[in-house]
């Protein structure tokens, strides 16, 4: 636990995971990878197809117990054409964290909706929904939560384009 | 109903999350025992914790030296601010009357919502660049100090004064320098090593919180309003 | 297959049939976004009956300005003012989190007098952000005198940051590398008649409110939430722990000086009103504590360990870190393309955001008189909900 | 002030009319009771200076804070105003009793403030909305300096609206200047910029304007 | 019906005392309506600034300060303003149901104010039925409440009104027990003749327990009926922004604002004029000096100090204590005020047929 929290600078250089967590994600079924950006929290990536199987079996697992999902957010990536869905997974009871990544289409954004894990996720998917228009199979109330529902557009992609919002010209020394 | 106060918290300690954490849990009571007995005991218990509460008013209501209130419009004279108070940007000067900034835009670059805008110009004496409008926002500053903060020269300060309010936003442009030219600095070098000071002196220009670049129209300025033909006064 | 996209007029159609034996009818009520009891610009559609609260639907957005967004074209330093703008009462905290995410992912280490500081006012804010909570659900409550008592104390406590920092509630204070200024020499002197001052007033507090059987009375057993469903909501700070889960990242994962003082974490037993307002009250005695311990001990050393005109360049990647403020968890997911000296992509996961979202499974069956307890305990501030 | 009475007797005003106006917007300076409205940071400076002891807006007659704005007479808006709230603000006004006055504190309502730039929902100023008649900068504006922003406006209430005219408001200009610039001050900035061309002597015009204290206000 | 049975008595006793016939009567009663309404006013902004001013203190500020000394032309303000703001009639409302309420609120209030003795002679109408009128009248202020919450066409003033409706129905049954305790022990109906029957003591003291129960009973039902805190649920700030009054501005507004108060100082003269004498001087039986010293001092004064100790416990009770929740509301009535009404007026029955008054004075 602590040691997820402790800064670490050379770490990230090295190419064995850090974490035994992951070892055993990797090792398991679900075609998880380990993700080296992830800072010094442990971090995998994992495809959308096995997305809600792996999150179910991090909430399911007694050994893991993921009961919290303490954030869920996204990040438009329009080089790579895809937006990463970003789970933040802590359990109360062990204290461990996890981040989980998983690339999406960025033209035909959508994933399977977490809600049966998580309650809270069913108001963070709509969040990512309004801000990014990643869509949520199965999702029981997907509306736009901040936004007014004629709003075009979703503000935090890249190419976020408003007649509204004022850009600043940069000051040059 | 339950039998009443809330008393000190029960000590415990609990393992969360694979730490030892000393907790202190929020005393609950207990609820009532049946009988007639311990249902006045309850009610006596609910009345004399009105009857608490009330003597605390009572206590502000009769006790001396109990208001705290300041007031404000009348104590304006002897009114001080702390003295790092974040009231209004200003440019400081030095014993002459000289400005201390050279117009680095540092400050400009930290700004966060581009409340400072800076024109600077380029002495035809010494060839560099001084210091010509130091536009400054009091209608979006946000008082972060960050300007204040990487100014190398130490030529911004706050000053103490908060009473800005106005009847039209336009009024909340100011133009900070009192002249553009050469700040403190290069004055008194040139008059220490004679390099032309009564010329350089001679190239400042006045410049009045309204100057030229920000009319009250401060039309240029995102987000103000110019002035209309129509008459905003009257609602 | 997609889910349908609705709007809010689907969400609120009456049901044809209600629960209720008596023939009676169910309507939807509007609660804000102008309305006493949501603190600012919270909607709440109430779907009643009676008096009886069946559902309660947040209705959000009136004040999200997109912080997350102008987060990309700001640097890391100019970032940490906007957050003393999201939850304008853990100012201090907010900066915290920037500035732990920016040293973290560079690999700066500050120095205890700045670790120092920081606790320090991170638990002074706690405590005026409590006070002013107090303060709040009295007047919630139909108690109008427990306001002013509220912010006539917190008023000492923002003496205390204006002497140091110039300012009274958003302070831009802690940054990157350090913090903005040196502590006042007064600072020392003034904390400490302003804690005793706050001891003495607490006791007050727990007179006039904390024992009146009306207050007993309006929030025993009043929106309970247990402690599973806590957790799964996502619930964090006081009301989780008002619920049982004694889960605080101060204990947990100690950042600051957190691991060098003595200090008990608050937690309830059943996870109703009451509970939340018992660990709230206690939560100001154990900052007090905590501050007390550290007050007379702070070390010398620099306060500021970045230049601040300098870039902040932060290596590719995805960073995330927490930190409890007055009102649960916060947390900060910072991404970085390791070119620029501003973040890809910043987002805050925000505790009323998350904790918002209990209050319908609190105030069902509830009274209308219990959902503004509700409101009123969770201690929500609008703006860190919409971000 | 004086500029409107004597325009009052050039209309045919007599003396009971104005002494009638005089009372009622006394009344009604004193007596500007606010709409419980707040968004954001400015609200809890806006509590401090309603709420608290310490400041105590009850000695202006302003403590009756009201939540109907059927009621209310002023509605101080403090706290970032987004695109969504604009139009329930408006109605908000609306719903206000005539006669109405908003003060608008804090700079996310007078330009956007923080939300200025590259913010997709932030109104770049609240007058875009409504009409405001006093603007109290800050962010947010310490309690007194809300105070000096109510003081402002009584001032603006008690020279306005007549019996004859009613609905018409004045607000006179020279009080709503800054502290520390007065139309002199812009008059002889004109001059000198007129004067632009002639010779400069920066020693005399220091000592005339006053340059370094005139920036020390 | 009641107007005009305080309009006819008016009547009656105008012509009898003047003899002037019909206009004489008419100039009587405009005379007497014109002050009526004049004192109500006046009494109605002086209540408004004792609240203000003694709720500052209680929270340790100070309170209106500028308008006149010490804030106190603070409510003439405040009075002027609301007469010459602007009047709205939102347009889904009914508009003469709207117009009626306050009207009806301001009306119920003057009438039970006519009947308060102040002192034997400054006491404007002596109905033989004064007890029974006032709780007749009081009734029919919570009308104005509940055709105001019903004409706003808004769904919290709706709540707000059946808030009321619910309460008041209930703490009057509480608020009448009372009385009938009070018209026991004095043995009439018509409050100067109560007010006689305490020349020897103040039935608070004679009563035994019974009438201080009744007294604490009659000051708790009475702050029920009157919308104030801890009962304010009608107009619960925090839960309905305003309740019945959320969509009356301006006169209609002040109407409202007016009646509450006055009905605050009608409830306390009521209680004053029950329990505590009235007018009567404070005597002690036996103590002819200290009783002549006492008397000395003249009945409206004592009315008057009466009335404010009543007055400074009720706003001491507001600034203190949180509101009730409707169902807790509902509960302290029924379950705890009610049973104890009745019990005590079973009580008090048994007292006076045994005549075991406390302290018998002179007979």
């Amino acid at each position: 636990m602590t040691d997820a929290d402790v800064p670490s600078p050379d770490e990230p250089a090295e190419p064995t995971p850090r974490n035994p967590l992951i070892e055993a994600l990797i090792a398991s079924s679900y075609g998880v990878t380990d993700d080296p950006l992830s800072g010094s929290n442990p971090g995998v990536r994992v495809p959308v197809e096995n997305l809600y199987d792996l999150l179910a079996h991090l909430r399911s697992e007694p050994s893991l117990a993921f009961n919290c999902l303490l954030s869920h957010t996204a990040v438009d990536r329009p080089a790579d054409g895809t937006i990463e869905l970003l789970y933040v997974l802590q359990s109360l009871s062990t204290g461990q964290r996890l981040l989980v990544t998983c690339p999406v289409n960025r033209d035909n954004a959508s994933a399977p909706t977490v809600c049966g894990l998580w309650p809270i996720a069913e108001w963070q998917e709509r969040e990512v929904f309004d801000l990014f228009g990643v869509t949520y199979e199965k999702h029981p109330d997907l509306r736009r939560v901040f936004l007014d529902d004629d709003w075009r557009g979703y503000p935090l992609r890249k190419d976020y384009q408003d007649d509204f919002m004022l850009t600043p010209d940069e000051p040059k020394q | 109903m339950n039998v009443f106060g809330s008393g000190p918290g029960i000590e415990r300690r609990v393992n969360v999350a694979n730490n030892d954490v000393d907790v202190i849990v929020a005393p609950r009571g207990s609820s009532r025992p049946p009988g007639i007995i311990s249902w006045f005991r309850s009610v006596a218990i609910a009345i004399r914790s009105l009857l608490t509460g009330m003597r605390v008013t009572a206590g502000y209501l009769f006790g001396r030296d109990k208001v705290v209130t300041q007031q404000y419009p009348e104590n304006r004279e002897t009114l001080e601010m702390n003295e790092r108070f974040r009231g209004r940007l200003k440019l400081t000067h030095d014993d002459n009357g000289y400005m201390n900034c050279n117009g680095c835009k540092f400050c400009e670059i930290a700004c966060p919502n581009q409340s400072i805008i800076i024109k600077d110009r380029r002495n035809p004496v010494n060839d560099k660049s001084e210091l010509d409008q130091f536009i400054w926002r009091l209608d979006t500053c946000t008082f972060c100090n960050a300007c204040i903060q990487v100014c190398p020269h130490d030529a911004l300060e706050w000053g103490q004064d908060f009473e800005g309010a106005v009847y039209d936003r336009r009024l909340l442009v100011y133009t900070l320098n009192s002249y553009a030219g050469p700040q403190a600095r290069l004055i008194e070098r040139a008059i220490k090593k004679d390099e032309q000071p009564e010329e350089l002196k001679a190239t400042i220009e006045p410049r009045s919180r309204y100057g030229t670049g920000v009319p009250l129209a401060g039309d240029e300025l995102p987000g103000v309003p110019a002035l209309g033909g129509e008459d905003k006064e009257s609602t | 297959m997609t889910a349908p996209i609705r709007t809010l007029d689907d969400r609120i159609r009456p049901s044809d049939t209600p629960d209720s034996p008596l023939d009676t009818q169910e309507y939807f009520i509007n609660m804000g976004p102008q309305h006493p009891a949501t603190h600012g610009v919270l909607r709440l559609m109430l779907k009643l009956d009676g008096e009886t609260i069946r559902e309660v639907i947040p209705v959000l957005g009136y004040i999200h300005r997109g912080i997350e967004k102008m987060g990309e074209a700001m640097t890391y330093r100019q970032f940490v003012h906007l957050t003393d703008r999201i939850d304008y009462l853990s100012a201090l905290v907010n900066n915290w989190v920037v500035a732990r995410g920016v040293e973290v992912a560079t690999g700066t280490e500050t120095n205890d007098r700045i670790e120092y500081i920081r606790t320090i006012f991170a638990e002074i804010e706690r405590i005026q952000s409590h006070m002013l909570w107090w303060g709040v659900l009295g007047m919630d409550l139909g108690a109008f005198t427990p306001f002013l008592y509220g912010f006539r104390d917190r008023e000492t406590l923002t003496d205390i940051f204006e002497e140091t920092i110039g300012c009274r509630l958003t302070m831009n204070y802690i940054q990157p590398g350090g913090v903005m200024h040196d502590l006042h020499p007064n600072f020392v002197k003034r904390t400490k008649a302003a804690l005793a001052y706050s001891k003495s007033k607490l006791h007050e507090y727990e007179e006039l409110l904390s024992g009146n059987v009306i207050l007993q009375e309006r929030t025993r057993d009043v929106g309970i939430l247990s402690a599973e469903d806590a957790v799964a909501l996502g619930v964090t700070g006081p009301p989780l722990r008002a619920s049982g889960v004694a889960y605080d990242l101060r204990k947990v994962e100690p950042y600051g000086v957190y691991d060098r003082v003595d200090f008990r974490t608050a937690v309830g037993s059943v996870g109703d009103c009451w509970d939340r307002y018992w660990v709230r009250v206690e939560e100001m005695r154990q900052s007090i504590h905590i501050v007390e311990q550290l007050i007379d001990n702070i070390p010398e050393g620099k306060t500021m360990l970045m230049k601040p005109a300098k870039k902040i360049v932060i290596p590719e990647g995805v960073y995330y870190n927490q930190m409890e403020t007055a009102r649960g968890i916060l947390g900060m997911v910072l991404v970085s393309d390791g070119t620029s000296d501003k973040p890809y992509r910043i987002h805050l996961r925000s505790p009323n955001f998350n904790n918002l979202w209990a209050l319908d499974a609190m105030s069902r069956g509830g009274r209308l008189g219990d959902l503004v307890a509700n409101v009123s305990s969770l201690d929500l501030v609008v703006p860190d909900i919409d971000r | 002030m004086g500029v409107e009475k004597s325009a009052d007797q050039a209309l045919g005003g007599n003396y009971l009319l104005t002494r009638v106006d005089q009372v009622l917007n006394m009344a009604r300076a004193n007596s500007l009771w606010p709409l419980t409205f707040g968004t954001s940071c400015c609200a809890i400076e806006m509590m401090m200076a309603t709420g608290a002891p310490r400041h105590d807006i009850a000695r202006f007659g302003a403590e009756v804070a009201r939540p109907s704005p059927r009621q209310a007479d002023l509605l101080i808006i403090a706290g970032t105003i987004v695109k969504r709230m604009a139009p329930r603000l408006r109605t908000l006004y609306e719903q206000m009793a005539e006669p109405r006055y908003v003060i608008a504190t804090g700079a996310c309502t007078i330009s956007g403030g923080p939300f200025i730039y590259n913010s997709y929902t932030t109104l770049r100023g609240v007058e875009d909305v409504l009409p405001v008649d006093v603007f109290v900068p800050g962010c947010p504006p310490r309690p007194e300096g809300l105070f000096y922003g109510l003081l402002t406006l009584q001032r603006m209430i008690k020279s306005g609206e007549t019996l004859r005219q009613p609905g018409v408001r004045r607000k006179p200009v020279m009080s709503a200047l800054p502290p520390g610039i007065s139309m002199d001050d812009i008059r002889s900035e004109m001059e000198s910029l007129l004067e632009a061309d002639s010779e400069v002597d920066v020693e005399a015009r220091r000592r005339q304007l006053g340059w370094p204290s005139s920036t020390n206000t | 019906m009641s107007a005009a049975i305080v309009l006819l008595t008016l009547a009656e006793r105008a012509a009898a005392s003047l003899e002037v016939g019909i206009w004489g009567t008419a100039a009587w009663l405009a005379v007497a309506i014109v002050a009526a309404i004049g004192s109500m006013s006046l009494l109605g902004m002086a209540l408004v600034l004792i609240e203000r001013k003694v709720a500052a203190r209680f929270q340790s500020r100070l309170g209106p300060m500028r308008v006149g000394p010490h804030g106190l032309f603070q409510t003439v303000a405040d009075s002027i303003k609301l007469l010459i703001k602007e009047d709205i009639i939102p347009e889904q409302a009914d508009r003469i149901l709207f117009f009626l309420a306050p009207t009806f609120s301001l009306i119920a209030t003057l009438l039970a104010l006519v009947i308060v003795p102040v002192s034997p002679t400054l006491h404007l109408v002596d109905l033989n039925i004064g007890v029974v009128f006032f709780a007749a009248v009081s009734g029919f202020g919570v009308l104005g409440i509940l055709l105001g919450g019903w004409s706003s066409n808004n769904k919290w003033s709706l709540l707000g009104a059946m808030r009321a409706g619910a309460q008041f129905i209930s703490y009057e049954l509480s608020l009448t027990l009372c009385l009938i305790v009070a018209v026991l022990f004095a043995g009439s109906l018509q409050l100067s003749e109560v007010v006689a029957s305490q020349a020897d003591g103040w039935w608070i003291w004679r009563g035994h327990v019974v009438t201080i129960v009744a007294f604490v009973v009659f000051i708790i039902a009475s702050t029920a009926e009157l919308n104030r805190p801890p009962f304010d649920l009608p107009e619960a700030e925090s839960e309905l922004t305003g309740g019945f009054h959320t969509e009356f501005s301006g006169l209609r507004f002040a109407f409202f604002f007016l009646a509450e108060f006055i009905n605050m100082f009608v409830a306390s003269a009521l209680a004053a004029t029950l329990f505590l004498g009235g007018w009567m001087p404070f005597q002690v039986g036996g103590w002819d000096t200290f009783n002549s010293v006492m008397a000395i001092i003249p009945g409206p004064i004592w009315f008057a100090g009466k009335v404010a100790v009543i007055i400074f416990i009720s706003m001491w009770v507001r600034w203190t204590f949180p509101r009730l929740r409707v169902d807790q509301l509902m509960r302290l009535e029924w379950k705890f005020l009610l049973p104890i009404g009745i019990a005590n007026v079973l009580i008090a029955a048994v007292i006076i047929l045994s005549g075991l008054y406390f302290f018998p004075v002179g007979n």
